[in-house]
């Protein structure tokens, strides 16, 4: 049943193609069905391959499938190659999952896109970069699922190109990430200079002998990705703007899959980590600072979809927190469950914003519980997900976090816990704003614009992925119950990849319940305050600082002190360096090389008597330099 | 220098040679009177005025047969050793030359085919084509350029 | 009598497996020429065209049979050892049957359309391809000498094919007389270096090399520096190299591409078994020279190639560029390097016949429409035919994802490698030279107008240069008159061949693996 | 009574030479082409005088390789020659110059 896996990057590869040759005739809705129907095939391949990676032995649940070397050159042999695992295969389940139901939704999303095959087209090219991403049994194959999704990433936050912000978030996705894809590709060249080899278990073996500096660079590099890709501190500010890509996008791709490539890539390289404590130190700092910081932000913002995305970030920062300190399957378990609560969240947000004529301010909304009911129950079941209310998927998962975190360092928890009240805040916030109070939207701000405006429920293919996901969010938390050793399905499964763990600490039962009492707490605490300052009330100016609506003005600062400034710089070196110094210089190669080759042809004079001329000047040349070596 | 001893009579033969020929130049330019006319310049001197130049072109059928008879002549080359010792070599030799003369062989079929060995009036081995496109301006392309009378 | 009488004469024994296809193509070269002469009927050109093919295909089949053997039994030598079967002989001998399977589709089209009847033309290709195999596996220096005649002496009546051009019958000339100069100088290397070692045999000689210290090495060395001038001429090493670009121009143009890639094959293959096998002893007095011809020859090659208007003879220097790329890698003198100099042959034939059939193909009927000209908008008019050309004129740049980028990546290497830093800058510097006139070809069949700044002629990289108008491009884009711009006709064989050479590079180009293996099995070196 | 193999030797070389600078200087193709054997066969006196100096029967075998692959280059270039030169009357290398540059 292994022998099956290759298919399961390669059926969204077909749809691709397939897309590409023949999308325009197939067109609305046809393309989007035959993307979703690819991407549902490659989950049911993936749930069959799982299902025989389950009957193996948990010692032996690693399977290698190589296709062919894709290069050899010199040492270097990298084979085009899968790596199913426990890890690669939880990945990839969730991966297709998620992707299938949000394809799913996006046929009723873009119903009316001029683009529609073309939305499907990039949208199927993602899930094969992102499986081959997940699936690979290298570095080098990763790296280019890596970029794959980021290419695919660029192409649909500029999806509406038209938009002068969507073309120039794209360009500001594709330039931070740049950043990260740098360093990500120093780490590559250090890992293969020191072990010889870019192949997973290859390296892993190999690590005893690479000396400690070595293996906290290599750790801190690709981390350096993994911000990048991941949206960390410093190189988050890209997945705020990246919110002007069609909403679909943003649940799928900067939410529940693409971003989290960031913290799968920790998780893989936990035997690297394991050696470098540092490395993993700096990654547990980073997640908890981008947690609180994306958390605050998130607070302030009115634009529905920047609230989800500040999330996002705070929530990724979580993940990180949590493989920084070796706990991998906490990351991996929240990982999960943020796919399912975010994407849900999102494509409510989706839901809400068709209904609106494409407005995202959350406060011209308010008051469509009632005429959006499934849509209101879903958002609010995603709402107590996120915000970790006892019962709901993200309590089990930020729990786990967090009690991990105390173990290692109270500071961490404390960070921890200040981020999961924010959490429940601001969703709460969000909740309250679109859902209740008054039908602000009725008194239109601009006049003619919301002119019969009678929000409802989407059709159904957009419901569908919303009540799955809702009912996924809900209930997902049962898949790793930590109440009961015999209950930690998902910790037990990775086991057997994680087994190098940087630190392990084992509460009692009694000590997992006092952290469970404590969590809801925080988390109550968290809904309360949403309901006591916006259950009423649309306008709080003392609770959303200026400060914070402009995300603490790192975006600005950015702009400022290195944006502008490089692009002086690149103006000054294009008009002054470029023109003068270096176009004169190669204009002067130039002139050079054509004038030697104008007085260099005359030699071809066409006689033969001169060309035997010259083989016998060589001759003689050759014979000169052969005696002054005789002896 | 001892081993050039047997070379001494050719040495000397080639010296009395020179030595006869540039004597004999030598005399008739200081004997003989010199009144050069333009008859006696001219090459024949036997009295009567060249009236056209000796064909310097031989027709192309003769380099052919000429070449075709190197190549054969050649081959033979190869024939002597074999016959030198032909009986060492046994049925391995007589196999290899016999191969190889067919190898030859072949050839010369090809050869005779295109009436490459014909002398005498053409005979055309290939009945001729009609060729419908064919004009007199395209056969004049096929003997040569146009540009060629000039050269 | 007194030397023949103390001999006794021993019969050698003969493996007629081993050299089964440079048999077939011989006997098969046989057969097609009376094929038609038995039969008395016209007999049609792409009859012998098929024939060709599967001559070609089935000495293929033979090289993989033998191919199969070594594997197995590992190299061994035949017929008194001078023929060689290891698998660097084997890897050539694939290369040739493929270069005479594509050559005999490409030509199939060229002489249809020419109206050249009979077998000649693809007789004398197959008799060309047995002599570039034996060039490969021989083991003897009189066999490598008489496998280079068999190899030339087709070639030089394949230039002069064309009696209806001029310029045909130039080329021929002058092919011929330097061929056979150069084919002197060669013998009387092997004459001099018999002398010195006493043996022409090229393991004897290695053992001899290796087993005593010469103490007056000069009758040798000169030897040696006259086989390197023999081999130079025949890949057109500077200053060995100048009939190239006038034969190049010259001969009909299948004929160039076939000559092309041919004549390196066999050139190279042999050059390489001699100097790094069986001289490799005496490295340290052969590297310098070759060293000295590789730069020359890698610069003369990129820089004449800028100021041609003639595609042909713009990718005869090119072809001399590459043959610098491959004396790089002879020049490391390492195996590495030998492997990287196999490799890039082997992507060279395949390239350079691809884009000569481009050309053949743009060429026209009387084969004369080679000006830069007429390439212009090509891709607009014919987008996949130009795309097709762009492939590979990428492909010969070095661009990376197509099989020349590695090819160049692997000789680099090995320079680097052998710490000769200089001659890797400098055959670095001279691919970017040669960037210029493939890239201005492919800016030019896209009509890309390169920013009015940079210079004013189109596409290369230049200032304005005043005079001479035949160098460079006219700039206002006028059709100069005389060239044809009308639709290019594309029949299917060659077009089948020219997608085969540009798969090759793509595939594995992005996908070098099993290339990369395969030429790596001429490290089972004799 | 026999001469020592050097003087052989020179006289190929000498022989070699001037058919190397005879191809240099003159413009007749036959002539050139005359030149060219006179070097082939420098290199067969090589051969028999190292064959004859080594007691090694190679040399001489090679000479006869030499001399058949001299006769096949005769017969083409003759071939080449004739062909070309039948449409240029008195015609030398030198008007052969329209390739170039």
């Amino acid at each position: 049943m292994l022998r099956v896996a290759f298919l399961i990057p390669l059926l969204p590869l077909a749809g691709f193609v397939i897309l590409l040759l023949s999308g325009r005739k197939l067109g609305n809705p046809l393309a989007g069905w035959l993307a979703t129907i690819m991407v549902a095939a490659s989950f049911v391949v993936t749930v069959v391959v799982f299902a025989g990676l389950f009957r193996l032995p948990a010692g032996g649940r690693s399977y290698t499938q190589n296709w062919f070397t894709w290069i050899s050159a010199g040492h270097l042999h990298v084979n085009m190659g899968l790596l199913v695992d426990p890890l690669s295969m939880t990945m990839a389940a969730f991966v297709t999952g998620v992707s299938a139901l949000i394809h799913l939704y996006s046929i009723g999303y873009m119903e009316h896109d001029e683009d529609f095959p073309k939305f499907f087209l990039y949208l199927n090219l993602f899930v094969a970069a992102m499986l081959l991403l997940v699936l690979a049994n290298n570095f080098l194959l990763l790296f280019l699922g890596w970029e794959g999704v980021g290419v695919c990433s660029y192409f649909l936050i500029g999806f509406w190109f038209e938009r002068d912000t969507a073309s120039s978030a794209a360009k500001k996705a594709m330039i931070f990430n740049r950043i990260g894809d740098a360093a990500f590709l120093v780490a590559l060249f250090l890992i293969y200079e020191r072990t010889g080899s870019l192949d997973y278990h290859t390296v892993f073996s190999h690590l005893g002998s690479v000396g400690e500096p070595s293996l906290v660079a290599m750790g801190v590099l690709l981390f350096a990705g993994a911000v990048g890709k991941s949206a960390q501190i410093p190189l988050y500010p890209w997945l705020a703007d990246a919110m002007e890509g069609p909403t679909p996008v943003s649940a799928l791709i900067h939410a529940a899959t693409m971003v989290t490539a960031g913290v799968y890539l920790m998780c893989r390289i936990n035997p690297i980590l394991y050696r470098a404590p540092d490395a993993a130190h700096v990654i547990a700092i980073i997640g908890a600072v981008t947690a609180l910081l994306g958390a605050t932000i998130a607070c302030a913002q009115n634009d529905i979809k920047k609230i989800l995305a500040y999330s996002t970030i705070s929530q990724l920062g979580y993940m990180f927190l949590a493989a920084g300190i070796g706990a991998y399957d906490a990351a991996i378990f929240l990982m999960l469950t943020h796919a399912f609560y975010k994407a849900l969240l999102f494509l409510g947000a989706g839901s809400v914003i068709h209904a609106m004529n494409d407005d995202q301010d959350v406060k011209t909304m308010g008051a469509l519980a009632r005429l959006m009911p499934i849509t209101a129950v879903t958002f609010f079941i995603g709402w107590l997900s996120i915000g970790g209310l006892p019962v709901f998927s993200g309590f089990w998962s930020k729990g786990d976090v967090l009690l991990n975190g105390y173990g290692f360092s109270p500071a961490l928890w404390v960070v921890g816990a200040l981020t999961a009240v924010l959490t429940a805040y601001y969703l709460g916030r969000a909740y309250l704003l679109v859902f209740r109070g008054q039908q602000r939207w009725v008194e239109a701000r601009k006049p003619g614009d919301r002119a019969g405006l009678k929000p409802h429920d989407p059709s159904w293919v957009m419901s569908v992925p919303l009540i799955v996901l809702g009912a996924l969010s809900a209930v997902g938390g049962l898949i790793n119950l930590p109440i009961h050793p015999d209950l930690d399905f998902l910790d037990r499964w990775l086991s057997p990849v994680f087994a190098s763990r940087l630190f392990q600490h084992h509460w009692g039962l009694g000590g997992v319940w006092t952290f469970a009492l404590i969590d809801a707490a925080l988390a109550l605490l968290g809904v309360a305050l949403a309901v006591a300052l916006w259950g009423h009330a649309s306008e709080r100016p003392a609770f959303e600082p200026v400060v914070l609506q402009r995300a603490w003005y790192i975006d600005w600062a950015y702009d400022r002190f290195i944006a502008r400034p490089s692009t002086e710089v690149a103006i000054e070196t294009s008009s002054v360096v470029e023109a003068k110094g270096i176009d004169g210089a190669v204009n002067g190669f130039a002139w050079l090389v054509r004038s030697t080759a104008r007085h260099l042809r005359k030699v071809q004079t066409g006689y033969v008597r001169n060309y035997a001329l010259g083989l016998a000047g060589g001759l003689v040349l050759v014979l000169a330099y052969v005696l002054t070596r005789a002896s | 220098m001892g081993s050039l001893d047997s070379y001494l009579p050719i040495f000397f033969m080639v010296v009395l040679g020179i030595a006869f020929a540039s004597l004999s130049f030598g005399a008739s330019k200081l004997l003989a009177p010199q009144r050069p006319t333009s008859a006696k310049e001219a090459p024949y001197e036997c009295g009567i005025v060249p009236t056209h130049e000796p064909a310097r072109r031989f027709p192309v059928r003769f380099y052919l047969v000429a070449m075709i008879f190197v190549v054969v002549d050649i081959e033979v080359i190869f024939l002597f050793p074999w016959a030198v010792d032909s009986q060492s070599l046994g049925r391995f030799g007589l196999v290899e030359i016999l191969v190889f003369a067919a190898s030859v062989f072949v050839p010369f079929i090809y050869l005779v085919a295109n009436g490459a060995l014909d002398w005498g009036p053409i005979k055309r081995v290939r009945p001729v084509e009609s060729q419908p496109d064919r004009t007199s301006s395209s056969t004049v392309r096929h003997v040569g350029p146009p540009n060629d009378q000039a050269a | 009598m007194k030397l023949l009488a103390v001999l006794t004469i021993v019969t050698p024994h003969v493996n007629y497996v081993a050299i089964l296809p440079e048999l077939i193509l011989i006997g098969g070269a046989l057969l097609l020429l009376v094929s038609g002469q038995l039969v008395f009927a016209k007999i049609p050109t792409a009859f012998y065209s098929i024939g060709s093919g599967a001559i070609a295909a089935a000495a293929l089949v033979a090289s993989l049979v033998i191919w199969h053997d070594v594997q197995a039994r590992g190299p061994f030598t035949t017929i008194a050892d001078s023929v060689a079967v290891d698998g660097f002989a084997i890897v050539f001998l694939v290369l040739v049957s493929c270069i005479l399977i594509l050559a005999s589709a490409i030509a199939n089209d060229f002489l249809v359309r020419e109206g050249i009847d009979g077998p000649e033309y693809h007789v004398l290709a197959l008799l060309a391809g047995s002599g570039a195999m034996l060039m490969a596996a021989a083991n003897d220096l009189i066999l490598i000498f008489v496998a280079l005649e068999i190899m030339s002496i087709p070639l030089y009546i394949l230039a002069g094919m064309d009696s209806r051009r001029r310029e045909s019958g130039e080329a021929a000339i002058k092919y011929f007389v330097l061929g056979a100069f150069s084919s002197a100088i060669f013998v009387y290397g092997i004459a001099l270096v018999y002398g010195a070692t006493g043996s022409t045999n090229l393991p004897q000689i290695a053992s001899y090399l290796n087993t005593n210290i010469i103490t007056s090495n000069g009758v040798l060395l000169a030897g040696l520096g006259l086989l390197l001038v023999g081999f130079g001429f025949k890949v057109s090493a500077v200053p060995f190299h100048m009939w190239t670009p006038d034969v190049y121009q010259g001969a009909p143009t299948p004929a160039t591409g076939f000559m092309t890639a041919l004549a390196k094959a066999g050139g190279f293959a042999a050059l390489l078994r001699v100097f790094f096998s069986t001289f490799g002893v005496l490295r340290t007095d052969w590297q310098p020279l070759l060293w000295a011809i590789a730069i020359v020859t890698l610069l003369l090659g990129a820089i004449l190639g800028l100021v041609q208007r003639d595609v042909k003879r713009m990718l005869a220097y090119s072809s001399i560029n590459h043959a610098g790329f491959i004396l790089v890698g002879l020049a490391a003198a390492t195996s590495q390097g030998i492997s990287g100099s196999v490799y890039y042959v082997f992507v060279y034939a395949i390239l350079v016949l691809g884009s000569f059939a481009v050309i053949t193909l743009v060429g026209g009927k009387g084969d004369e429409n080679h000006d830069l000209d007429a390439y212009r908008g090509l891709g607009r008019r014919q987008p996949v035919l130009a795309f097709a050309f762009a492939l590979l004129l990428l492909g010969q740049t070095g661009i990376p994802l197509t099989t020349g980028f590695l090819a160049k990546l692997y000789v680099i290497t090995a320079a680097v490698r052998a710490h000769s830093y200089a001659l890797a800058v400098i055959a670095m510097l001279s691919a970017a030279i040669a960037a210029a006139f493939y890239l201005r070809l492919v800016f030019l069949m896209y009509g890309v107008k390169l920013p009015v700044g940079s210079g004013g002629d189109e596409g290369a990289l230049s200032l304005p240069v005043t005079g001479e108008p035949d160098d460079g491009l006219d700039p206002t884009g006028s059709v100069p008159t005389g060239v044809n711009i009308g639709r290019v006709v594309v029949p299917v064989p060659t077009a089948v061949a020219i997608f085969v050479t540009v798969a090759v590079t793509v595939v594995f180009g992005i996908w070098p693996g099993p290339l990369v293996d395969f030429v790596h099995a001429a490290h089972f070196l004799f | 009574m026999s001469v020592s193999a050097t003087w052989y030797l020179t006289l190929a070389a000498v022989l070699f030479t001037i058919g190397a600078v005879g191809l240099l200087v003159r413009r007749n193709v036959l002539v050139m082409f005359m030149c060219v054997e006179l070097m082939l066969n420098a290199a067969n006196l090589t051969f028999v005088t190292f064959a004859r100096r080594l007691n090694d029967i190679a040399g001489q075998t090679a000479v006869f390789f030499v001399l058949v692959v001299a006769a096949a280059e005769v017969v083409v270039g003759l071939g080449i020659i004739v062909s070309i030169y039948r449409r240029r009357p008195g015609a030398t290398a030198d008007d052969l110059h329209g390739l170039k540059g």
